[in-house]
């Protein structure tokens, strides 16, 4: 028993210190605002910290339960990052609208947290499982914090209910994935795993519990009622943090434990994909409620990142991580604007941005750009990571994929393009009225813009993800 | 630093200045935008200069002012500027255009900073593509130029401005589909045995050409030519994905329609030609007769269309229809005095079609009409625009003196130096076009600019003012200076084409 | 001569189906978690039986559930504590109580 | 001087003169641009007699006998390919010498004239502009020295001409006109730009030298490359000069392009008198006969069409000309039926000396008619300018108030009838001499023409000159002022010596020259048709009478057919409008609408419909949820392992 | 081949009792009775557990499930009002759609892993699965090497830990809300 194992995993020991000291702030600070920077702050200097945990390299721990490389560190930041423009965003309604239970949204987003990085980390399903569920049941909790609105508590419920569902169909595949190849570590599977009948359904009913926190169809249906319901900042840790982890973890689990029979897994996750940027589309068309409408294409972008898994290569690695790296700002932006507006004036729905432009151009314009890169509209930053993640599939020859994703992107502008046109382009009798957003809401906007601008324009960060990626 | 980067910068430069000054300074930012627009005019005409005198010295490069800057390692994409003849006269097609288009958007009273803005990120799309040597930058500047039309169109539009930048940026962004698929399989499909991949248009050329010499399989072209080809076919109007364009003209304001017709749609052409012809010649000669039936039937099909239309930006857009259509009929052809010509018919179509908007928007905003049952006699009342109007028109149908003939007539000449009847015979057809071309041009010109005045509102309206003259008469000059003296330019462009044509 | 392994496999999935049907046809929500219990000790049985039967080596199924054990408790209770709050809101905790959200 | 320095002139100055007067034209007074014009297009005239002049008495003259071909300048306009280069030329031979004479004599002239004729009107600037633009058009026409040269020049004439007949751009049916001319004339030159195709295709060449180069009774370059090539059992060589002589027929307004040259008399007169009736539309003889070897040697057969062609054309234009009673478009018939004449004569034109009679007679009569003609238009514009009218009925009598114009007109008439000593006499003779060798048919006909044509140029006459005097009221025509007479009679002095000038020594096919005397077996009886119809107009017209009523009646329905031009406008109408337009362009406009367009719009209505239709996928129900799950689970499997 | 023997009885019987019990889990109309159904299969698969001499296992069944999990639920049944008294009708389509999607998923389950054959070595089985005891099962929970587990272990903890903070959250928050 050899304890110094537990060194290695700067990241989670950190973000543990990181929950205790939190527990303790909450359990003895009485101001609130004053419990926000120090949550904050600590969690900056946890992020920053993280940036210094390169050197780790690659290493296992716990017998090659627990893996961390290069990637799984930089996976990591990224989440970071997000998390806390998360936070940023939600200063204020925390301040305002969420008082009494400040310190458990922190407390419970960040013990999510930990849960994903024991997701990516992990070499072994049991340790998988148990961070899945960590990220989920806590999550479940967020979601239903917003107490003065049913839908939140509705959201919840139906969030618990299927996550419980889909953790229960994934445990079914794993027992059977066990009992076919006798070990749970990715790397025992890797050898046993052959093409037979179990293996294959023990691998479908793992991945359609992975597949549900991806939101990936036929199992996102739960995704667009949790957005819609959940308090904007929770909804937005969703989107993006909760889904970029899983699709990494996915991808891990891919390569590392299935790599050998590639052509299993690529033929279902080939329809899985194409149904899953169309009906993601196809539902998005049809939105009023930004949010729910940012959960429909939420569900697309997961079909777009699933082609850096269906690539497997370390060129499908790096989009995919690529893809979520910017995809974060992209879509945090998003919701930044959306939390901004509906903190301010409670209005969600598309027709209340009409002509927002006129009152508020500054808002209206991180807005677009947000619209633009999730379309994948250069110079934005969303176009490069687009334009890499369809490379990487089409790379594996997958044309046709590639093709139908981009006809999809034709439909996706379309709804894009309608939010634009609602902020600049409709009139309206009663405008959202101007009004000055906080000094959060600004950094962390001004964060995710610049990002946005310049980030595509910035080589090295891609060229640095692909040296550290690896693949089948 | 090269001069080609200038294109990018000066744009960029401006979208600097207008963002920090104030919205309600308007004439102070159509004073930056003329001095910028005068700046990228400039640049344009040292850089024709300096290229003629670079080959006139014997520089025998296939592209010059060559430039290349590493950015994503991983993809080999680099930052990678040069101009052969060709490219310089589309940076020069697209100074014009957008000098004029400038003076012509004087006029905008609404949100005029915005407009500014979008109308130079449209502007850095187009002159990016061209000055382009790299698929992955010439892709990006091609989306740069199309999405800010849906704003242009969306915002300062007229008539259903909405579902027009709607179903045009969707029907482009449908193309970009096709054409992004093809890059990805030029890329990676192009590479010869040891080679390593590349996007650099040069480069993939020359391992294409490896590839050919090794005998490899190029079935891979026949898959992605089609592709390539209809994704930039959709921009350059080809039939039948080009009905985004009479919508989307009707509806856009004037200087966007005139930049739209006159360059951007040129970027369909130029693109046809740079990447899907240049980097897949097997297939560009299998399957050219597909595409020549097609564009064939764009060049007759438009201009019968136009033959009936009411509205006066229908006419013209399906007219562009017609001539965009010969521009890719020519290039199909693949030798090269069509080519050269497809190329001529660009700049020229570019240039008469960018006036005949101007003028149509000068005449709609002056009779708030645009049907041409509902106008009459304007010559009387506006002899300026009119007479005007009337020289585009007798460009438009190719009169000599003007470019549009030296365009028609080497595409028509070059086209028929094909040695397969089929050609031939489609050149014929292509040929009655010049007829349809004319009913339609007087139609328009009888019915509205000659006969009696049709509406008495109309006689008490005024002829054009000093900056619309400036926009006109620049546009006049340069169609009537090629028309006239075309030898260097066609000169030009054919020392361009030659290193694409001895691939065939 | 003792049972085959297959046997249990029987059970369980039977089990886990069962499970599955009550989730889907149950009518309140109090019920469907009970129906996703059913699956968990479906689940569970799979992973004993595999553990003592296939690969009695090492205590990996066996451990594994024992953690399902743990999640499923911590799983079950914030899923109670969800259903009441849902219930304190609806008033009731019928699944077409919770069906504002949709299209 | 040397010609290399002044040629340039003749094409650059009225180059230059449109530029200014149009650009400009606006800030001058009208006066000052009509004298710019005249004075810069009389040092063109003078310029270009001396050209024409020194060629013909001076360097044209080979040592061999033969007439020179020369190439003054030649400078690359525009490079297609290797071989195939668009040059902007000076090719000056007999005909284009010639053709250089009547230009600037006729161009001069009109230019002076219409300084009174357009004096007061608006847009005089636009209109000197215009004329510049048309004579510097129509020299480098005749002077080109490749057939693409000729082309360009051959549509700058087009427009011209559209630019003047739609003068009265007011005037509906003024625009119509331009209209109707331009789109004709347009269309049929597109299948001259297919017949160059061709021709350049095989050829590989443009220029006029290789193209008429005639050795051992062949062009070598044309049988050499395009000998026993066929395309649908046609000869290719037919096919492509049908064409080019397809393009020239639309501008020589021969059957069935006529229908465009009688309305385009809605422009103002002068300009009538020097494009419609003079000098564009002869472009299309000119053409024919700059390519005659290529026409005598490769592909006669098309020669022979063209003779027929040409004879049908004459005399229908003439039958028609009879029933008109718009002055102006009786001139206009008379004009297509004289350059239907003149193509007679090429299509029966033999090459080597005397035999190269039809051709050259067509020459000396396209000069002859040029200047008859055109004294005929202005002596017509006369007459408008003092009645404001162009109908025969307003007018009558005229002899005693237009006494200049009555003698020009006169004089104009005896010469288009073919009286002797007057030219027309001479040409007409050498044409009917050229038809009487190749084939009696069109010899006849040609012969009734000629009748034909002194009957309605007299019936013209009579009705303006004699018949009965109309009521003028308060406004009694007035004789026109001298800038108006003076080009008049110096055009009428044309029409009276030009038959005498020795034409057959200078221009031929195969420009050696040859002698020739007047054939009074065939003039005589010429002139005797000749008089008999002028006997009947005289005895028909000189009062008014009831006969031409009667002989209306009897002819009732030829005469109703003639007077409506036999309908022709209305079949083009019923092509244009119920074929083209209905049928061609409606149903296209209405496809690109419905079906393209609407194929997009369903795309969308139908992703549109779907997601609508898919709505209720996502129900709100959790137990749903589960379900699709599930399923999307097991038929996963299902389609994975048993598929 | 004896399938009959002692054990191999009790095998059946806690299967059909399992299969019995957690059909009425699923039917039973009143979900107090469905509670106590619940119950009661958890109890079978314990005695399951038992029988396969995996007694702790057994044990933490009976402890977490039957003692905490199942008493949950009585809590909260009784908690909310005529929740224990009130019947369930279902409705027909909806019953008929899951029965034929549990017996789908149930062939294809079982034909699937029938086709599998595993391979089991019962003497082996039997031999080493009698020898497991507590000192065994508690380095397994807390050693570092392959197939110990102590990492999902601490990671547990973070869970229960959150579970704990979100559940009281949640249930907290109504009454905060009513002052």
């Amino acid at each position: 028993m050899d304890y110094s194992n537990f060194i290695i995993m700067n990241h989670e020991l950190s973000l543990v210190v990181v929950l205790v000291a939190l527990l303790l702030a909450d359990l003895f600070g009485k101001n609130k605002r004053i419990f926000q920077f120090f949550a904050m702050g600590l969690f900056l200097v946890h992020t920053v910290l993280g940036f210094t945990h390169w050197n780790i390299g690659e290493a296992s721990a716990f017998s090659g339960m627990y893996v961390t490389s290069e990637i799984h560190v930089l996976v990591k930041n990224i989440l970071n990052i997000g998390t806390l423009i998360v936070f940023i965003f939600a200063f204020y309604w925390n301040e305002n609208k969420n008082k009494n239970q400040v310190g458990e949204f922190y407390f419970l987003t960040l013990s999510t947290l930990l849960g994903m990085y024991f997701m990516v980390s992990a070499e072994h399903f049991l340790l998988f499982y148990i961070g899945l569920e960590t990220a989920s049941i806590p999550m479940a909790t967020l979601v239903a914090f917003n107490k003065n609105k049913k839908e939140s508590a509705e959201a919840a419920a139906k969030y618990i209910l299927t996550a419980a569902f889909s953790s229960a169909v994934m445990l079914f595949g794993i027992s059977l994935m066990y009992g076919a190849c006798g070990s749970l570590y990715y790397g025992d599977i890797l050898i046993k795993f052959q093409s037979t009948p179990l293996h294959i359904m023990a691998l479908i009913f793992m991945f359609a519990g992975i597949g549900f926190k991806i939101s990936l169809v036929p199992f996102h249906l739960w995704t667009a009622d949790t957005y819609e319901g959940a308090p904007t900042s929770v909804t937005a840790y969703l989107s993006v943090i909760s889904k970029g982890a899983a699709a990494f973890a996915l991808l891990c689990i891919m390569i590392k434990a299935f790599a050998n029979y590639p052509g299993t897994w690529q033929t279902f996750l080939w329809w899985i994909i194409v149904i899953t940027i169309t009906i993601g589309n196809l539902f998005a068309l049809r939105q009023k409620n930004m949010k729910r409408f940012l959960a429909f294409s939420s569900i697309s972008q997961a079909g777009y990142i699933m082609l850096g898994v269906i690539a497997g290569t370390p060129q499908g690695m790096a989009a995919m991580v690529y893809y979520v790296f910017i995809y974060l700002f992209t879509n945090l932006a998003a919701f930044g604007v959306i939390s901004a507006i509906e903190n301010k004036s409670d209005k969600l729905t598309m027709d209340d941005y009409n002509g927002l432009y006129s009152t508020n151009p500054k808002l209206s314009f991180v807005m677009m750009l947000a619209m633009f890169s999730l379309g994948g509209i250069p110079p934005f930053a969303g176009f490069f990571s687009k334009f890499f993640i369809f490379a990487a599939a089409a790379e594996q020859g997958q044309y046709l994929l590639v093709f139908i994703a981009l006809l999809n992107t034709i439909i996706s502008l379309c709804y894009y393009l309608w939010v634009v046109k609602a902020m600049f382009i409709n009139k309206s009798e009663n405008p959202i009225p101007t009004f000055n957003s906080d000094n959060m809401t600004k950094i962390g906007l001004i964060i995710c813009t610049v990002a946005m601008i310049i980030l595509g324009f910035i080589s090295p960060i891609y060229d640095k993800i692909i040296a550290i990626s690896f693949g089948m | 630093m090269n001069i080609l980067s200038l294109f990018v910068i000066i744009p960029l430069i401006m979208m600097a200045i207008i963002f920090c000054i104030d919205g309600e300074k308007k004439s102070m930012i159509r004073m930056v935008m003329s001095i910028g627009g005068f700046a990228l005019l400039a640049t344009s005409a040292y850089l024709t200069v300096e290229y003629l005198a670079a080959r006139e010295a014997g520089d025998m490069a296939e592209f010059l002012f060559t430039d290349s800057i590493l950015w994503y390692e991983t993809f080999n994409i680099h930052y990678a500027v040069g101009v052969d003849g060709v490219s310089v006269a589309m940076l020069l097609l697209s100074s014009i255009v957008v000098i004029t288009g400038v003076f012509v958007s004087y006029s905008i009273e609404e949100q005029t900073k915005e407009y500014f803005l979008w109308f130079l990120l449209l502007s850095i799309g187009v002159y990016g593509f061209f000055i382009s040597l790299d698929l992955f930058t010439m892709f990006l500047f091609y989306e740069v130029a199309l999405i800010p039309m849906y704003l242009l169109i969306g915002l300062w539009g007229s008539g259903k401005k909405e579902y027009s930048a709607m179903k045009l940026t969707l029907m482009l962004m449908g193309g970009s589909a096709f054409l992004m698929v093809g890059i990805f399989g030029i890329y990676y499909l192009s590479v010869p045995k040891g080679g390593s991949l590349t996007f650099n248009i040069q480069e993939i050329a020359a391992n294409v050409t490896t590839l050919t010499e090794q005998g490899a399989d190029n079935s891979w072209q026949y898959i992605f030519f089609p592709l390539t080809f209809v994704g930039f076919g959709v921009l350059g109007a080809m039939f039948p994905f080009h009905t985004w364009s009479p919508d989307g003209h009707a509806s856009a304001p004037t200087a966007v329609s005139m930049l739209h017709a006159g360059v951007l749609m040129k970027l369909g052409g130029y693109g046809c030609f740079r990447v899907a012809m240049y980097l897949m010649p097997d297939a560009a000669n299998d399957l050219a007769w597909i595409f020549i039936v097609l564009t064939g039937i764009s060049v007759v099909y438009g201009a019968y269309s136009a033959c009936v239309q009411t509205d006066l930006k229908y006419i013209n857009a399906y007219s562009s229809v017609s001539h965009c259509g010969l521009v890719l009929f020519a290039l199909l052809m693949m030798n090269k005095t069509a080519m050269t010509g497809a190329i001529l018919q660009m700049v020229s179509h570019g240039l008469m079609t960018a006036l005949f908007f101007a003028l149509i928007g000068m005449i709609y905003g002056r009779t708030h009409t645009r049907d041409i049952r509902e106008m009459g006699g304007l010559m009387k009342v506006m002899p300026v625009l009119c007479v005007c109007y009337v020289i585009a028109g007798l460009a438009s149908l190719g009169l000599p003196g003007l470019s549009g003939f030296v365009a028609e007539m080497t595409i028509f000449v070059g086209a028929f130096e094909h040695e397969d009847m089929f050609h031939r015979v489609f050149v014929i057809l292509g040929c009655t076009s010049i007829v349809i071309t004319a009913v339609y041009i007087l139609r328009v010109v009888g019915k509205i600019l000659f006969g009696p005045i049709q509406d008495e509102h109309h006689a008490a309206l005024t002829d054009a003012i000093w900056y619309e003259k400036i926009a006109i008469f620049t546009l006049i000059f340069a169609i009537a200076a090629i028309g006239m003296a075309p030898l260097w330019l066609s000169n030009m462009i054919a020392g361009g084409i030659e290193n694409i044509v001895k691939l065939f | 001569m003792s049972i085959p392994v297959e046997y249990y496999l029987i059970v369980s999935t039977l089990l886990f189906f069962i499970g599955v049907y009550g989730f889907v046809v149950r009518k309140n929500l109090i019920s469907i978690l009970m129906s996703i219990e059913l699956m968990l000790n479906a689940v569970s049985i799979n992973f004993v039986a595999f553990n003592r039967f296939v690969y009695p080596e090492h205590l990996e199924g066996y451990m594994y559930s024992l953690f399902v054990i743990v999640v499923a408790a911590a799983e079950t209770a914030v899923a109670i504590s969800i259903i009441i709050n849902v219930y304190r809101k609806m008033k009731n905790i019928d699944t077409k109580s919770i069906n504002e959200l949709k299209n | 001087m040397e010609l290399t320095n002044l040629a340039p002139i003749v094409l650059a100055l009225p180059l230059l003169m449109f530029m200014i007067i149009g650009l400009f034209g606006y800030k001058m007074t009208p006066k000052f641009s009509g004298i710019l014009g005249t004075t810069a297009f009389s040092i063109v005239t003078i310029v270009c007699y001396y050209i024409a002049l020194t060629y013909f008495f001076g360097s044209g003259r080979l040592a061999d006998g033969s007439m020179a071909k020369e190439v003054i300048f030649n400078f690359e306009w525009l490079r297609f390919s290797e071989n195939l280069v668009i040059s902007i030329g000076f090719l000056l031979d007999p005909i284009s010498a010639m053709m250089l004479i009547v230009i600037s004599t006729v161009s001069l002239m009109v230019h002076v004239y219409s300084m009174g004729y357009m004096h007061g009107e608006e847009g005089f600037q636009r209109y000197y502009a215009v004329l510049s633009l048309f004579s510097f058009a129509m020299l480098g026409l005749v002077v080109a020295t490749n057939i693409f040269q000729m082309y360009i020049f051959w549509e700058l004439v087009g427009v011209s001409s559209f630019l003047l007949i739609s003068f009265y751009y007011t005037k509906p049916s003024a625009v119509k006109a331009a209209k109707k001319a331009f789109i004709v004339t347009r269309f049929a030159d597109m299948f001259f730009l297919m017949g160059i195709l061709i021709l350049s295709f095989y050829t590989q060449t443009f220029d006029f030298g290789p193209l008429t180069e005639v050795t051992n009774n062949h062009v070598a370059i044309v049988s050499e490359t395009m000998g026993g090539v066929t395309f649908c059992g046609l000869s290719v060589i037919s096919i492509a000069v049908f064409l080019i002589f397809l393009g020239g027929a639309g501008k020589s307004a021969m059957f069935p392009f006529h229908i465009w040259l009688p309305d385009a008399m809605e422009g103002p007169t002068p300009a009538s008198a020097l494009i419609h009736a003079a000098t564009m539309v002869v472009a299309g003889v000119y053409l024919v006969a700059r390519l005659f070897p290529i026409y005598f040697f490769e592909a006669h057969d098309v020669l022979t069409i063209i003779a027929y062609i040409g004879a049908f054309t004459s005399l229908f234009a003439a039958v028609i000309a009879c029933t008109q009673t718009d002055i102006k478009r009786v001139l206009a018939f008379s004009t297509i039926s004289q350059i239907a004449y003149m193509m007679v004569a090429l299509g029966v034109s033999g090459y080597e000396g005397n035999e190269g009679l039809g051709f050259t007679a067509s020459m000396w009569h396209l000069f002859t008619h040029a200047m008859f003609k055109a004294t005929l238009f202005l002596a017509a514009g006369c007459v408008i300018h003092a009645v404001h009218s162009n109908e025969m009925d307003a007018m009558g009598n005229l002899r005693k108030h237009l006494k200049i114009t009555h003698i020009a007109f006169l004089i104009a008439c005896l010469a288009i009838a073919g009286i002797p000593i007057f030219s027309g006499f001479f040409s007409k003779d050498e044409i009917l001499v050229a038809a009487h060798e190749a084939s009696p048919v069109i010899y006849w006909c040609q012969t009734l023409v000629a009748g034909l044509t002194a009957f309605y140029m007299f019936r013209l006459y009579y009705r303006i000159f004699w018949y009965n005097e109309p009521d003028y009221g308060h406004h009694t025509p007035h004789e026109s002022p001298a800038n108006m007479w003076i080009p008049l009679m110096v055009l009428t002095v044309y029409t009276c010596t030009s038959g005498f000038f020795p034409f057959t020594e200078y221009i031929s096919p195969d420009l050696m020259g040859f002698e020739s005397h007047i054939h009074w077996n065939i003039a005589i009886p010429s002139v005797i048709v000749a008089l008999i119809g002028i006997g009947i107009a005289t005895f028909m017209y000189k009062k008014k009478t009831e006969y031409p009523d009667k002989v209306v009646a009897c002819i009732k329905n030829t005469y109703h057919y003639a007077y409506n031009k036999f309908y022709i406008d209305e079949i083009y109408l019923f092509i244009t409008h119920k074929i083209i337009y209905k049928c061609i362009c409606d149903p296209i406009a209405w496809f690109d609408r419905h079906i393209i367009d609407g194929f997009m719009n369903l795309l969308s209505w139908i992703t549109n419909k779907t997601s609508l239709e898919i709505k209720s996928f996502q129900s709100g129900n959790v137990q749903q949820y589960a379900w699709v799950f599930i399923l999307g689970v097991l038929s996963i499997v299902a389609l994975t392992i048993y598929l | 081949m004896e399938l009959l023997t002692a054990s191999n009885i009790i095998f059946f019987i806690l299967a059909a009792a399992i299969i019995l019990f957690g059909i009425l889990t699923v039917t039973s109309k009143k979900v107090l009775r469905a509670a106590t159904s619940l119950f009661f299969v958890l109890f079978c698969i314990a005695g399951l557990y038992l029988q396969m001499n995996y007694q702790f296992l057994a044990a933490v069944q009976l402890s977490v499930y039957a003692g905490g999990i199942v008493v949950l639920f009585v809590f909260a049944i009784l908690l909310i009002k005529n929740l224990g008294e009130e019947t369930e009708q279902l409705c027909g389509a909806k019953r008929a759609l899951g029965i034929i999607t549990a017996l789908t998923g149930l062939v294809i389950s079982l034909i699937t892993i029938y086709k599998y054959g595993f391979h089991t070595d019962s003497d082996r089985c039997n031999d080493i699965a009698a020898i497991i005891d507590m000192n065994e099962i508690g380095q397994t929970l807390m050693g570092t090497e392959k197939f110990q587990y102590i990492l999902p272990f601490e990671a547990a903890s973070v869970l229960l830990l959150a579970c704990i903070v979100g559940s009281i959250v949640i249930a907290q928050n109504h009454k905060e809300e009513k002052k």
